[in-house]
């Protein structure tokens, strides 16, 4: 008999810090195993955000270098412009993307940063207790919107691929879910190629991935795949919003 | 070499190229730009890195990373670009990464003006940014210094694995003066840097730079680690420069740009038989007490000058404690102090007479 | 015959791989609670196992190995 | 203190920078201390600029000349702004051909030059304030002859050789006068 | 008003609601975010305004535009929130606008902890931003000053015209006690601001706010006036408790939660026939030197205690300047001492006995 | 003889302090001109950024605030917030809206904050001397671009109103020229388009005026104009392109 | 000082903060000065949720419990962590019915209360930690029993009178045992 | 008739309204210099003028005034 799945090496045998059922640790090992799979372990290094990821500078066992909140394209700039033969990539939620980064990611897309970007929207601040996101959905009842998210008063949700795909520096904008099996398997392949786009230097490459927050939305980790499903993907469609090397939504 | 005119901010940008710097972070601000432009200009030639950020925020923390990549890395600002770094230095300390901050400052607050300034130190030497740190804080007071200090920061950032400040301000920053520029270091990572995230190359564990500590135990350890580290900085590291202070009763303390000012009213004085003295700190932080120390018991009386409402005045009552009068006198909002008006103060403190 | 290994230490109980099994062979355990205090997932019927993955695809603790 | 102020002051573009540049050269020819201080930032923009010089036997303190022994005033507001501060013996050195004004302090010696209209007479464009240099030169002697030639020397970069020769020329010309 | 059971955070935010505050824009971060929250929950139920930012530099320049009509205006964050926050706070102090800033402070430096701290004091009360200006700063030690000292900064900060900090901590927001809410102020402009960019609907010349003064001379002159200002709140305003000092041997200096044990230590002391007191600054800055200087005469020494490793220990020594010994006793990362250790450290002090 | 042009009431009788042949004046009294002719200027509020127009304060009737660099849509956020009756603008360079204040701008218009955006793009760091924007062309010298803007290493001119137009939240987002009378008049339409938007309450609206720096291009004012023409228009097509009142590009 | 301090600790969920709540409120109600403060930040998202409570007759000076009088353990970590820190002569209430260890302290006081199969035996699911302070009054008698009612009374809200006397029967059954 | 009338204390010779002007009626003036250092824009022949603005809507200045 041959292990046909475990655990990639790029993972530390080191348990998430993760609630139950949060989809991080999905994406995590989609991430490790794309490092193992190109190879590249020894030359990669991550850069942490602030979020409930904040700590995965524990799990991944590539270099890391753990960023304040929302600079992790700016410290991976830093990083890949002092060893541009090295392969650098951020992991970074919606609050931290979308809303106090939304400079940086921006210019690192102008700039054609040659960085991966793994962008997991939850659509809520995961770690500070569950406060309105940029990517909040309409009527989504969070902390700081107890009434829900009046979109008239907090504006609608940003929509970051869309919004990145106008970039002339983005070689890949594209998005992903986590919440079954193809989904899962789509989005191993999105992230794998968003690496190797970054290895063929063709620019800046991020993978939007919804994922969920059971904690903070108040549903077990099978509701909460469901709501991502009934909720996020309306809003949020899956697909290649820029691609250079290909066909793009 | 022979010596020849740059600016202040162009011969700091030449030093710290020479010192190994190949990695510069910039978002222009008056009066540093000629700074950045000069990297801008240089960088290309030698496969170093200029890359103008889109905030100064952004460029603190490519630092960050180019740092923790195990590079000599530098930015550069005037006083409202700095405290939007200050989130950044903070992080750079706490993740133990060296890297070189220059300020040259300008009036504040808010916008301010453009004109130069000293009213930034304490956010120099002891706030920039939130938390138990240090910055490394030199202040060069002539173009030459701004050269010579520099290739110190880098060295100092890098053995202690801190984040090490230039406090400059307009005047030093845009005036030319000859200056001899010294013998280069051949490497831009003259150290080695077994810590850095430079990828393991499967030959080590990975290398892990951070700055967050969720057990306070394990944060209060760190600190005081780094506090102990500070205590050696302090012995060893403090630097002044003395100018007639061995028979000095009234001795000026004052750095950069307006220490230049206290030389002229110090000769002024002494001409008209006051016998003054000038401590000019070279470093910030360590503060040079030992200097100051020195003197206390045959000066008479100590007068800070400051390009600022009063600041280092207060680390040199907290050095003389008491034992002697400590007075101030200061301009502010980009206003260099005449000469005549230190000697003034001078006269005061004195009576008048020697 | 194919295997679905899953790590009780590392497993938090929250059901995805239940849920995913096409098989319907894993449950979460009715009695045992683990060190971290969660119901680990259990294979009821190894048998029946297809090794096809998809407990472990699910799975966001990488708790479960398969073999086949 | 034997320390020499001058200031230069004029509109943006009459090279009061270069002139400038071209004192300190000079001073730092004759080893001796110097220091080259503009002003700076968006005042430039309303037109006018100007520069401090300082030469010295001793270190330098202030490099912002506020009481200038030596002032060169290559327009009206510069000459208004500054005329008053110079030090009593000070030299001024006015730009007659842009300048109309007379100054009417008694304690200061004033030598007006049609530095513009000489230059452009004399196929000189952009090189009046050499010929103010040369002026100061002849009438304070605040460098050697020979520090100033090789200022030159380092101021005006090898491939513009031919601007060597019209910058000598203006420089005749001012000394001359 | 019976008194209620409530965390400090949301102490602070309903107190503030009936200050008059009207216009909270904020960005989340442990541990002040049920302040926050809040401000969510009630804003919308009284026509009030909560805004969730993009980031914290957003928030503190939404503060400066809503104060700048003329409104209550306040953020609330934590240590690495309020380092990007200073730059805005540099612009509303040199625009001379009110304005009320909470940090509940967190330990760094950077990303730092999430517990308790009191290491962000250097920044509060010397350096939250660039340049020559000063900060009304509050620290309340228990819930019930949370919102007593919030009505008090909205009042001084309109008075003043500048901007007031409450520096509070990750205790103090977390921790309930019991609380009674005074009474409300009627509206969210309690006193005239002509001075207010609030539209100048065609009846007086316009108004500007502005930090930004390009002629030294102009910015000096408004530095001086600011100073000028300082001077009488360094006169009119210092707040202090003190606990057993009139007799005291040895008086320590706390303030927020770790005044709070040191009431126990002293406690302790006392029983133990030390003769032990407490000074409890309540205003940080204008630091209350007029305190400690009714004590200096008789107290033996001076023991600083702080949840830091050593910042407000300047200012004791300051006041104190070298006329009785000063110590200091800290922890930081955030841990909180506990009374035990600082009754050693009183009992070090003291040579063990009365 | 009647008066057929003449300064408008809401610019007070103070001269720029443009450079000569400088744009940001045209735009200055196309704005002002709007403010006489919907007769707001006892309720509007400006808010002057960081940059060549920081001293606007001075030139504008209605009143004003100068915000901190880049952070002028954050304040006009708070102003409208606190007054919503008021009419509030920001008036903004390219630096200051498209660098560092990225964040401020998208946010804002994420919301759709019921304010106006005046943004004059002149591809330069105009006050602090010519640095490289976010804007300047591909290969334009600048102080920081001395060899010309290398966009394999400093990236593409962003395309602001393209990438804000993929945001619900914005009304209008137009781009417009001054380089001729034709333009100037269409530039005012434009302007005043955005400011009636903020009245019917529509949501952000944001006007990018291509305009000229002579004095860090390093060319006189009438050549100004033909290199923005030239060299400007091409990359920045002129057009609307989001207007939820009418038709879009 | 008459200072008593209480340490809840157990898993998210089981009402350990409420419990808190509930015993601050009753020593507010008998007029004494309290504190309560919770575990915060990420470190809840591990599952484990403590709180501390102090009552006292005097100003209360850290509010942070690090010694406890009273331990109430609703989980094994809980009880592992801080068994060692309760004061000679202390209380400990440990749920037996999720801890199946045994304390080997001899100077503490120690109650095994099966308070999570009581509840669930008595219809009464999530209270357990009402049974534990039944439990808790009764042997330690930190408030009056009329203190305890009046908590109830401010931290159940009006609207779920119904939980009202849910939580009323798992007190009593907590402090009848 | 119109008239375009040049304040010329406000004017800094930028010429953008002689090239603006379709009439080609307006010179940057060969001899004056204003307070502020510039050459001030010139009507030469203002019988020429069709008030049509074109030099006003240009000017950077707000140094003209139109009338017709
Ligand atoms: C400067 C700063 N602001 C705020 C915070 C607090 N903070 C920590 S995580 C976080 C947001 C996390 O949300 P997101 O990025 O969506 O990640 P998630 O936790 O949902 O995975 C915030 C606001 C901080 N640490 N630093
Ligand atoms: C925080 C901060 N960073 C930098 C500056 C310096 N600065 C002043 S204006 C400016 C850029 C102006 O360019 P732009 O916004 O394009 O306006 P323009 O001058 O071209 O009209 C900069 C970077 C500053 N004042 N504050
Ligand atoms: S709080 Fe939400 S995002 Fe964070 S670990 Fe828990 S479930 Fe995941
Ligand atoms: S490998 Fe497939 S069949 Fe086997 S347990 Fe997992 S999901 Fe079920
Ligand atoms: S998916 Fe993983 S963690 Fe969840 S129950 Fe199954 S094995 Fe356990
Ligand atoms: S520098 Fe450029 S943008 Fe600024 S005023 Fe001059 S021409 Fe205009
Ligand atoms: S109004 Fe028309 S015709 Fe008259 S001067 Fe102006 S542009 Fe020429
Ligand atoms: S456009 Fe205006 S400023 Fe320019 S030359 Fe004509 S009148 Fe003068
Ligand atoms: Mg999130
Ligand atoms: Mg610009």
């Amino acid at each position: 008999m041959a292990v046909v799945f475990q655990k990639p090496q790029a993972l530390l045998d080191v348990p998430f810090t993760y609630c139950p059922g949060c989809t991080h640790g999905i994406i995590h090992r989609l991430v490790a195993e794309t490092i193992d799979e190109l190879g590249i372990e020894g030359h990669t290094v991550g850069v942490a955000p602030v979020g409930c990821s904040v700590m995965n500078y524990n799990f991944f066992a590539c270099d890391m270098v753990q960023a304040p909140h929302g600079r992790a394209p700016a410290v991976a700039t830093g990083l890949k412009r002092a060893i541009p033969e090295n392969i650098v990539f951020t992991y970074q939620g919606d609050g931290d993307l979308a809303a106090i980064g939304t400079a940086e990611t921006v210019h690192a897309a102008v700039r054609g940063e040659n960085i991966t970007v793994v962008f997991v929207n939850n659509a809520i601040y995961g770690m500070t207790g569950g406060q309105m996101a940029p990517t909040s959905l309409p009527n989504q009842v969070t902390q700081t919107t107890p009434y829900g998210r009046d979109t008239s008063y907090s504006g609608h949700p940003i929509r970051v691929c869309e919004m990145l795909a106008t970039l002339e520096g983005t070689a890949l904008a594209q998005r992903v879910s986590v919440d079954n099996v193809k989904n899962v398997q789509n989005a191993k392949k999105a992230i794998k190629k968003a690496f190797t786009y970054q290895i063929e230097k063709r620019g800046f490459s991020i993978v939007e991935v919804l994922s969920t927050c059971p904690t903070n939305w108040g549903l077990d980790a099978q509701e909460s795949l469901q709501w991502l499903r009934d909720n996020m993907i309306p809003y949020y469609p899956l697909g290649v919003y820029k691609d250079v090397g290909g066909t793009t939504k | 070499m022979a010596k020849v005119l740059m600016k202040g901010n162009e011969a700091l940008a030449e030093a710290a190229i020479m010192a190994g710097c190949r990695h510069f972070f910039g978002y222009p601000i008056t009066p540093q730009t000629e700074l950045a432009a000069y990297m801008a200009k240089k960088m290309p030639k030698i496969g170093g890195v200029y890359l103008q950020a889109e905030s100064e925020i952004a460029a603190i923390n490519m630092v960050l990373g180019a740092s923790a990549a195990g590079k000599r890395a530098m930015t550069s600002s005037s006083s409202p670009g700095i405290s939007l770094k200050s989130e950044g230095i903070s992080y750079i300390a706490g993740s133990d990464l060296p890297a070189v901050i220059v300020n040259v400052q300008r009036g504040g607050p808010g916008l301010g003006g453009i004109q130069p300034s000293q009213a930034d130190y304490w956010q120099a030497t002891r706030a920039t940014g939130h938390g138990d740190f240090h910055l490394m804080v030199y202040a060069p007071s002539t173009v030459q210094e701004m050269t010579d200090l520099v290739a110190l920061a880098f060295d100092n950032a890098d053995k202690y694995r801190m984040p090490v400040m230039i406090l400059s301000d307009g005047m030093l920053g845009q005036m030319m003066e000859p200056v001899e520029l010294k013998t280069a270091n051949a490497t831009d990572c003259p150290i080695e840097k077994p810590w850095a995230a430079c990828g393991h190359r499967n030959s080590r564990p990975h290398n892990v730079i951070n700055s967050l500590y969720l057990t306070p135990q394990a944060l209060e350890e760190l600190v005081k680690k780094r506090y102990e580290k500070y205590e050696v900085i302090k012995k060893e590291e403090q630097m002044a420069d003395e100018y007639l202070t061995d028979d000095a009763d009234i001795i000026l303390v004052a750095y950069g740009a307006s220490s230049r000012i206290c030389r002229t009213a110090v000769n002024t004085a002494r001409k008209e038989g006051i016998k003054a003295g000038l401590i000019r700190p070279i470093t910030l932080w360590p503060y040079p007490a030992k200097y100051i120390e020195k003197h206390i018991a045959h000066a008479k009386a100590f007068l800070c000058v400051e390009m600022s409402m009063g600041q280092m005045v207060d680390d040199v009552r907290l050095c003389v404690n008491g034992r002697k009068p400590v007075a101030f006198y200061g301009r502010t909002g980009g206003i260099i102090p005449a000469p005549d008006e230190v000697l003034n103060e001078i006269r005061k403190l004195t009576g008048g007479v020697k | 015959m194919a295997k679905a290994i899953i790590d009780e230490t590392k497993c938090k109980g929250c059901g995805l791989c239940v849920a995913a099994c096409p098989r319907k062979i894993l449950v979460l355990s009715p009695d045992k609670i683990n060190s971290k205090g969660y119901r680990p997932a259990q294979v009821v019927d190894q048998s029946k196992c297809t090794g096809c993955a998809s407990c472990a695809i699910m799975c966001p603790d990488v708790a479960i190995t398969v073999e086949r | 203190m034997s320390t020499l102020n001058i200031l230069l002051a004029g509109f943006g573009g009459q090279g009061i920078l270069f002139l400038g540049k071209m004192a300190a050269y000079a001073g730092l020819m004759d080893n001796r201390q110097i220091t080259w201080l503009p002003s700076y930032g968006p005042e430039m923009r309303g037109g006018t600029a100007n520069c401090s010089v300082c030469i010295s036997d001793d270190l330098i303190g202030s490099p912002l000349v506020i009481n200038p022994d030596i002032l060169v005033a290559m327009n009206l507001p510069s000459l208004e702004k500054f005329i008053d501060k110079v030090v009593p013996g000070g030299t001024v050195l006015v730009d007659c051909s842009i300048i109309d004004k007379k100054v009417h302090r008694e304690d200061i010696n004033v030598f007006y030059v049609p530095a513009t209209r000489l230059a452009a007479d004399n196929g000189l464009p952009g090189l009046a304030n050499m010929i103010m240099l040369g002026k100061m030169l002849k009438e304070t002697k605040f460098c050697t002859e020979n520090a100033l030639e090789e200022a030159l020397l380092k101021c005006v970069p090898p491939r513009k050789a031919d601007m060597m020769e019209l910058n000598r020329k203006a420089l005749k010309i001012g000394s001359e006068l």
